[in-house]
């Protein structure tokens, strides 16, 4: 791999939200939309920033910018490298997507003079993760999640219904020990290498692999980092927050937040720490499998039993979020190629659910799964969109969700683990109970009363135009999906090794 | 009532003197403890303490909620923006010495001395908002609320 | 001995103090106690980065001549920062206690679950 | 050898382009039905242009594009492929004359979505049978379960979507867990899923993996209706008469057998299954079936639930003669995927004639039936013997050969189960006959004025005579199929027909 | 040994304000429970962190907390009718008892052989003075070497102030 090559392009992916995020109440008081706009037009730059970034990452191999011109590890370094590469183009589309989305929902669901405010928090959660994706030093990590996390809570906390409140207090408890874990982490790391770059750190680690401070702050990690990810049996915030948060705001947490926070387990577990570590000095992949495991089949068994909505995405991404740790812990090239995939994919189906949850949310007020019965006729777009996305979710060949399946299931067979293959597969078979109880219910079930009464028509374009091209991309990239398995793969051959 | 009179006047003549104490803090913070963030804390205290005697009608009617909101955007914008003149001045984000100055040393100098004062700026107009809204809300507005 | 007691004191204070505020964020019921916890919690971590810092004989990390040696000023400043953000953390959570007193009329979390076994029968 | 051609890439088309202009003129029920027409004419006659190919012995193929490094979807038309594929688009026509007389007869609601679906399902059907490796049979596979979902649950009742649930929770939930797991454990080992007369394990993989593959793959293919797996069938008879005829007759379930043979043929190759002794195991599991089926079938009064389970045991044949493994068997297998397919829709039509002209549907109100509707149940009548596999009727054909294939296995066992079944055939077929020629018609209480009945509209007659005359036809001159068939059986290692 | 008595102080005071159930007095302790924390730091020479310490530790915080009191209730509940005592108390031993584990390969407090005061540490120590121009080595690395950070410290505030106005201010303030 030749030299990493330096440019701003990394900063400006963080530099450029967090200004406009700052400026935004600034913007607003010229005029009320320039908020909103503000937030869509920062998205949109920043996904082409994004889009360039990969596309130089993948000729130079490495990008890195060292703040205030100091060289690490004594100064901050950006770094992007294809993991992380990915993960930018797609946090910053969800970005852009969800913003269209939002202003139409956002007027209906939020008092209009607090818009200012609303979408500066929108842009600084943005912002928090790019930072997040973007850093390779670990204590700005640790500044960014913060940011992520204080503005995520405050969002949570607009849905319109009281338990919105307890959701975000309770998330807010939970996230904060979670970070300050992280912080304690990052502590121990920097008592015993008196550095905090990640590039460093992992120079630095292997020979105190066997340190028990070393083993203390990997625990402290893969803990804190866990909570953040929502991984079973960590996940319990997560329900709750989802359901209550508003549309917008939930449709962004479900496509990005545990996405990101999967990234930095990844980065943690595999380029701070080396793969070997996890393999031979403590069996945490092991346990992490049994976890992955676990959630997989609980989250898809607790889906079933949900009469909320988006409660039933909540708890069905608590079993996704189980394929991607699992993917990865498998700690084969195959594998690791799935869980990445699949934070794409996944990012790209539950978009898709919840953007079409919001949509059905502001036109009709249902918010329950049995109110779905009949929604076919009311607004057959959203309904083929949200059934497309379901189709993918239960790994219908020809959509995403089968080109995830088909690497994680590849990689446990790579793995030896044939048990495996078990439990994705007998997760398939529940995801289709649940999802295709919904789907059958939208377009063969009798509308209830009230729906009765709702005239049929689709939501405005702002709305319905987001939710179709996540629709899209479900079908597009499961029948091409060269590129993103093509990009995975490199991705996945710095994590593991080319180790097939 | 008599020392309520007094302990208005204590504070009326405290307040200044806490302030300027704050921005001494701010802009010391180089060569001694402190800096933007403990100095605007203290900033921000200082008419805290303001409201609590004198009510936060009179607090709110020294430091008005558009002037509190303006201000913590423009701390953050104070910093971020000499961040950017470094970046545009054909050096790294944050690289005080590209600033132009003929000592490097000043120019580091300098640009500490503005972002203090954005940190400043931002921490104190922070701390009042959230005191007023913590502690005053809806005095003298409808009950309603998102 | 005594040098074992000495040598690690400061970090087991930090771990007993850490799990007295974590002890508060899962055993009480009360909001407010809980955030009470969670300073402690956080703070208990930040003396044990400072801990870190602390050099035999090191003097306060400001250039000074007779100075021989400085403690290391790293930590202090990450846990400046740290402290920034546990008091927004702690201002951001007391907004939610207040709203959560407002819609529930309580703040004991015991009270909070049963009333949201029944619907949401007020306002909005 | 091998020739690149679109045609069976159109040949899929067609169906679907269909597919888009018919929601387009919903308005228009005369021109909707024309592109039913239409795409079904053009899509025959394009399968029927590649036969002469085929005979040649050439392949026809076009690799479509490649989801992702392995995964790629292609078609390749052999004589296996060739031989579903006219039988499939030939009743295609029928049938599609047959649905426009009996949802007009009916007039059934949501006619469009109805005639959408059933040329999604067609070109599925074909896509199917003309996938040149497995990953592009299972695509084909799932879209056919999904798309003809809507057909079985048309009428909307409670009844019909129980139905309808049931239907695709057995076809996707076996499909998705088994098949998938299948298909990943076979690409894991054998590093490809193209087919080939060889099959794609190279012989140096363990017994136990064959093994496992293959039970995954036979449970997978729950079309197949092999017992246990054949709830589904009769619970699938709530759909209207020609979407049982066309669907459980032939695109589905023949997609099922089909695609059994696809795997025991060209998947796995008769050599690898043969050393794992895997063929015998499947022989027994079919006769299993073909018996059980055939007692149960006894028992039903219900035509259509009679009929599905007739069709669930004949399906067992089609099994069973690949699973001999023997030249013989696989051309009686290959032969009897065309002959109970002409058979068993001619059946069908006949039950849904009957429906549409007296609105009955229990085997014990045909009394006398046949006066009223000599047509029908003349045709009806033929197509049971070919069942049973009376001459001069073209289930003898296939049985015949069937019977070859026992004997070249030497598996004399099977002979027994094809005797046994013949006669419960006849067990549960001849009754029907006896009942509407020779019967006198009872008033049945509070049923309709008997002499009202008449024959059933004239598409529908007409369409249940043309298939009929293919059951004779088939006995007289097989040829095609049997070439066909040879072809099959020829291109397999050291199988010289 | 004044140092080891501090600390002790600390624990107790700790204990003190999670105790309590009067949430004022709790409040107050906990404030001189910082206070006490900012001495132990001025005592580890992190002046500026004491400092800090001590005007929001013990001052905004306890001030927030006086102020949501007010908009609060003061008692806590007497009895939680879920006993969850048993199991936080082993779940915090568990914890407490990686983290001791952690500590046993601890180099030793003020040891300045540990690896952390030698590998990024001296460049500052050497160059705040004349690479920045800056006595106090704290502000150097706040502002110039680590200046990044303290850019998102400084949103983290602001992100605080915006969540605060969203959750409670109230439309039209003082009409």
């Amino acid at each position: 791999m030749n030299e990493p090559q330096l440019t701003p392009l990394p900063l400006l992916l963080v530099f450029i939200p967090l200004a406009s995020a700052v400026m935004t109440p600034l913007l607003a008081r010229i005029h009320r939309s320039l908020a909103a706009l503000t937030a869509q037009v920062v998205t949109a730059v920043s996904f082409v920033l994004a889009c360039v970034l990969l596309d130089r990452v993948a000729e130079v191999g490495r990008v890195v910018y060292w703040l205030g011109n100091w060289e690490p590890p004594f100064g901050i370094e950006y770094s992007v490298d294809m993991l992380n590469g990915i993960v930018l183009v797609l946090v910053s589309f969800i970005g852009v997507v969800v913003s269209v989305f939002a202003r139409e929902s956002v007027a209906s669901e939020i008092d209009e003079e607090k818009h200012p405010f609303f979408y500066a928090m929108f842009l600084l959660l943005f912002t928090g993760s790019m930072g997040i994706v973007v850093t390779g030093d670990i204590f700005n990590l640790y500044v960014f999640v913060e940011i992520s996390s204080l503005s995520g809570y405050t969002l949570i906390a607009m849905g319109r219904n009281r338990e919105a409140l307890t959701a975000s207090y309770n998330y807010l408890i939970l996230g904060t020990i979670g970070a300050t874990f992280i912080l304690l982490g990052i502590g121990h790391l920097y008592m015993m290498t008196g550095t905090l770059n990640m590039a460093d750190l992992a120079k630095l680690l292997p020979p105190l692999y066997k340190s028990r401070v070393i083993l203390t702050a990997f625990a402290l990690f893969t803990v804190g980092l866990s909570i953040k990810l929502a991984l079973f049996p960590l996940h319990v915030w997560m329900p709750n927050a989802y359901t209550h948060a508003p549309s917008a705001v939930s449709s962004l947490l479900a496509a990005t937040g545990t996405k990101v926070a999967a990234y930095v387990l990844l980065r943690v577990m595999f380029t701070v720490f080396h793969p070997n570590f996890d393999l031979n000095v403590i069996p945490v992949t092991r346990i992490l499998l049994v976890l992955a495991s676990i959630a997989i089949l609980a989250g898809s068994m607790l889906a079933i039993a949900q009469t909320n909505l988006k409660r039933m995405l909540a708890y069905s991404s608590v079993g996704q979020i189980g394929y991607i740790v699992l993917g990865a812990m498998l700690v084969n090239r195959t594998g690791m190629t799935g869980a990445l995939v699949h934070i794409v994919n996944h990012a790209l189906m539950k978009g898709t659910l919840f953007l079409a949850a919001g949509a059905i949310v502001y036109k009709t007020g249902v918010e329950t799964v049995e109110g779905l019965k009949g929604m076919g006729r009311k607004m057959p777009v959203t309904m083929a969109a949200f059934t497309v996305a379901a189709l993918s979710m239960v790994g219908v060949p020809l959509t995403v969700g089968f080109v995830s399946k088909w690497y994680l299931a590849l990689g446990a067979l790579d793995a030896g683990m044939w048990y495996l293959l078990v439990v994705i597969l007998a997760s398939s078979g529940l995801n289709a109970i649940y999802f295709w109880r919904v789907v059958d219910w939208i377009y063969f079930a009798r509308p209830s009363k009230e729906l009765e009464s709702v005239p049929a028509g689709e939501v405005p374009w702002s709305m319905l135009v987001p939710t179709i091209v996540t629709a899209g991309l479900c079908i597009l990239l499961g029948v091409q999906a060269d590129l993103p398995v093509s990009l995975a793969e490199q991705a996945a051959g710095l994590l593991v090794g080319g180790a097939h | 009532m008599g020392e309520n009179i007094i302990r208005r006047t204590i504070t009326r003549l405290m307040v200044p003197f806490i302030q300027l104490f704050a921005l001494y803090v701010i802009v010391h913070g180089d060569s001694g403890p402190g800096g933007g963030f403990q100095g605007g804390v203290i900033l921000g205290a200082s008419f805290i303490l303001y409201a609590i005697v004198f009510g936060s009608e009179a607090g709110r009617r020294r430091v008005p909620a558009p002037v509190t909101d303006v201000l913590s955007s423009v701390g953050v914008l104070i910093y971020a923006g000499i961040g950017l003149l470094c970046l545009l001045l054909g050096s790294a984000f944050l690289d005080y010495r590209a600033l132009p100055f003929k000592d490097p040393h000043l120019a580091g100098h300098y640009g500490i001395f503005g972002i203090e004062i954005g940190v400043g700026l931002t921490v104190a107009a922070v701390m009042v908002t959230i005191f007023f809204e913590t502690a005053h809300r809806g005095e003298g507005g409808e009950t309603r609320d998102g | 001995m005594d040098e074992l007691i000495l040598g690690k004191y400061n970090y087991w204070v930090y771990v007993a103090l850490m799990m007295i505020g974590f002890y508060a964020v899962i055993a009480k019921p009360n909001l407010i106690k809980k955030i009470i916890g969670v300073n402690i919690f956080q703070t208990a971590v930040f003396l044990f980065y400072i801990s870190i810092g602390k050099v035999e004989g090191g003097t306060a990390p400001i250039v000074w001549d007779q100075a021989v040696h400085y403690d290391n000023p790293i930590p202090h400043v990450l846990i400046l920062t740290a402290i920034v953000v546990s008091v927004s953390t702690t201002a951001v959570a007391f907004a939610l206690i207040i709203k959560i007193k407002e819609r529930f009329g309580t703040i004991e979390e015991d009270q909070i679950r049963d009333l949201r076994r029944t619907p949401t029968g007020e306002e909005t | 050898m091998d020739i690149t051609s679109t045609t069976p890439v159109l040949a899929i088309g067609v169906s679907l382009v269909a597919a888009i202009l018919i929601p387009l003129s919903r308005r228009r029920p005369n021109l909707r039905e024309t592109w039913t027409i239409l795409a079904a004419v053009i899509k025959f006659l394009l399968v029927a242009s590649m036969a002469p190919e085929v005979l040649r012995g050439n392949t026809l193929s076009f690799s479509l594009w490649t989801i992702a490094p392995g995964l790629s979807i292609a078609f390749r038309v052999d004589a296996l492929a060739e031989v579903f594929g006219l039988t499939a688009s030939f009743l295609w026509i029928v049938t599609s004359f047959y649905s426009i007389g009996y949802v007009r007869a009916e007039n059934e609601h949501a006619q469009t979505r109805y005639f959408t679906f059933f040329a999604v399902a067609l070109s599925a059907t074909l896509g199917a049978a003309f996938s040149a490796n497995m990953l592009t049979t299972f695509v084909f596979y799932e879209i056919l379960t999904l798309s003809t979902f809507p057909l079985v649950g048309h009428k909307q009742t409670t009844e019909a979507l129980q139905g309808a649930r049931k239907y695709l929770t057995y076809l996707l939930g076996t499909s998705l867990t088994f098949l998938m797991a299948a298909l990943v454990l076979t690409y894991h080992e054998a590093g490809t899923l193209e087919f080939g007369p060889e099959g794609v394990f190279g012989g140096n993989v363990s017994r136990t993996v064959v093994t496992v593959a293959f039970v995954l793959f036979i449970l997978g293919v729950a079309k197949a209706a092999m017992m246990p797996l054949h709830g589904w069938l009769p619970a699938a008879m709530v759909a209207p008469t020609p979407v049982s005829a066309l669907l459980h007759a032939v695109a589905v379930v023949k997609t099922g057998v089909f695609v059994v043979v696809r795997v025991v043929v060209h998947l796995f190759g008769i050599e690898v299954l043969s050393q794992a002794g895997l063929g015998t195991l499947l022989v027994w599991y079919a006769s299993f079936t073909i018996i059980v089926a055939s007692l149960i079938a006894l028992r039903q009064d219900n035509l259509k639930r009679r009929l599905a389970y007739s069709t669930v045991s004949q399906l067992s044949y089609i099994v069973l003669g690949a699973a001999l493994l023997t030249p013989s068997g696989i051309t009686g297998s290959v032969l009897h995927i065309a002959i109970h397919a002409f058979g068993k829709i001619t059946l069908f039509f006949g039950a849904g004639a009957i429906y549409v002209a007296t609105h009955k549907t229990l085997v014990s109100e045909l009394d006398g039936i046949g006066r009223r509707m000599p047509f029908t149940m003349g045709a009806f009548t033929l197509a049971t013997l070919s069942m049973i596999g009376v001459p001069p009727l073209a289930g003898l054909v296939s049985k015949w050969y069937l019977v070859q294939g026992a004997i070249e296995a030497d598996t004399w066992p099977v002979l027994l189960v094809l005797g046994t079944s013949t006669l419960l055939n006849a067990g549960y077929f001849l009754p029907i006959v006896y009942r509407a020629f020779f019967v006198a018609p009872t008033r049945s209480a509070g049923g309709r004025e008997e002499a009202g009945i008449h024959e059933a509209p004239v598409l529908m007659v007409t369409s249940l005579c043309v298939t009929a005359t293919g059951v004779v036809l088939l006995f007289f001159a097989p040829s095609i199929f049997l070439d066909l068939a040879r072809l099959v059986v020829g291109a397999l290692p050291g199988g010289a027909g | 040994m004044i140092d080891i008595l501090l600390l002790t102080l600390l624990v107790l005071c700790a204990l003190a304000a999670v105790e309590m159930r009067d949430l004022l007095s709790a409040g107050l302790v906990l404030s001189g429970y910082s206070l006490l924390m900012a001495v132990v730091w001025t005592r580890l020479n992190a002046v500026d962190v004491a400092f800090t310490e001590a005007s929001v530790g013990a001052g905004i915080t306890t001030v927030l907390l006086i102020a949501a009191l007010s908009r609060t209730d003061r008692g806590e509940a007497l009895v939680s009718r879920t006993r969850r005592e048993i199991p936080s108390l082993i779940l915090i031993l568990l914890t407490g008892a990686v983290l001791v584990y952690g500590t046993l390969d601890m180099p030793d407090f003020r040891d300045p052989g540990a690896p952390a005061h030698h590998h990024v540490a001296p460049r500052y120590i050497e160059g705040s003075a004349h690479e920045v121009g800056v006595v106090n080595m704290v502000t150097a690395i706040l502002a110039a070497y680590r200046g990044y950070d303290t850019l998102g410290e400084t949103t983290v505030i602001f992100t605080a102030g915006m969540s605060v106005i969203l959750l409670l201010r109230r439309r039209k303030q003082r009409g």
